[in-house]
């Protein structure tokens, strides 16, 4: 089980803040991962309609789409950063 | 000659004493000849935003903040850096946001403040809500293109 | 939309209070989005200086910190702007200079700044004399190249 | 008669923070004045052996070399600034 965790409207969107789940094995890295949970419910398809303005972190460190997840404790998923 | 060190990195609600940080860095110094601060302050957008909501990454914004520090404390040879994020909700004339940075001399001080700043707004898990006067929520801020650009002049 | 305005210029022997003045610029306002205050310390210089001592021409120094300031506030559209240069025996540790600027933006407030501090050192009429920990006179410190060519970024 | 002051180095070397002076019709430029002055003793001569460096303001406000002093009522000589 791998801790997913949601921020600003993908967090919205997806209705929840946090969740545990199962990765299939075939999901190696980030991009597989967006492509999958856009096949789990409208809710993950309209929060991932655009997977590529989704920014990810694994192990809360910034990474590109290409990256292999394997070994991902937890992976966050949100908008582009809007702070400072 | 005293190390370089990330003074302070800290994400919290209440707000910050700039006095008070500004003297936490420079206190019983004597090789610190300028410390610039940026303060960022949540504006009323002409009287239609009645507040800011600030979300961020628990553990991940403190981790992020803490890498950016380090790159500019190296890269400019600071001597102290500051950096406070504010979370929650924010309302208009409130700060959002302090970065400090001392340096032996000015211009590293400067460009210590405006890098952390500038990395800070595109790297940081902080996410901005915009809360309208009318009521309604004005919907998640937009990650502005202008901000990206800002990070070209440190390549 | 509110004037931009030169809220203060002072030369003076006292120290200053950074909070106090950020503030005396930011009070009831709710278009600045962004403040950058420049803090100029004296150093020791590994020790060997025990005091500056501030040399300044009066109404002079005024004028030309007004009349670089209003500069400022014209090219960066600034929101207010600080100047507080001391003068006198100043102590390693302490503060020398004060520049405040604030903006709607953070690239604004930055420049407005730097933009001060780079004009005042060349053209408000302020002369260092150094003095050393050993009692003698470490003479008048003399004007850098660095300082002139830090102004040719502005061109 | 014209108020001169004199700061820093330039009012040690010369000995006085500041004077009225009578300055002869023949003088016209600043650089006349520093010329002027140089020959006024060996103090003077001091304080103004490199008239290049001396920076020199006119009622307050700076000025260069080749300005003419016609109704200044003070003129400032002193060195490049090192403030801030």
């Amino acid at each position: 089980m791998t801790k997913l965790v949601y921020f600003a409207w993908v967090r919205e969107r997806i209705g929840k803040p946090e969740e545990e789940l199962e990765i299939p094995p075939n999901v190696v890295t980030v991009r597989d991962l967006l492509n999958h949970l856009k096949t789990l419910g409208e809710e993950y398809e309209n929060a991932l309609q655009y997977p590529e303005v989704i920014r990810v972190a694994l192990n809360q460190e910034h990474v590109e789409h290409s990256e292999a997840i394997a070994g991902a404790r937890e992976i966050g998923l949100f908008p582009p950063m809007t702070g400072g | 000659m005293p190390e370089a060190v990330i003074s302070t990195i800290r994400v919290q609600t209440e707000d910050f004493e700039l006095q008070a940080e500004v003297a936490a860095l420079t206190a019983g110094r004597h090789d610190i000849g300028a410390v610039v601060s940026f303060s960022g302050l949540c504006r009323d957008e002409q009287g239609a935003l009645s507040a800011l909501e600030l979300e961020h990454y628990p553990g991940m914004a403190e981790a992020e903040m803490r890498r950016i520090g380090g790159i500019a404390v190296e890269r400019f040879s600071l001597l102290g850096l500051t950096a406070i994020h504010r979370y929650g909700k924010i309302l208009p004339g409130e700060n959002i946001v302090l970065v400090i940075a001392a340096a032996p001399h000015r211009q590293a001080a400067f460009d210590g403040a405006n890098f952390v700043m500038d990395f800070l707004k595109t790297s940081a898990p902080f996410w901005k809500k915009e809360h309208a006067v009318d009521g309604t929520e004005g919907g998640w801020v937009s990650a502005k293109d202008a901000d990206g650009e800002a990070q070209d002049k440190w390549r």
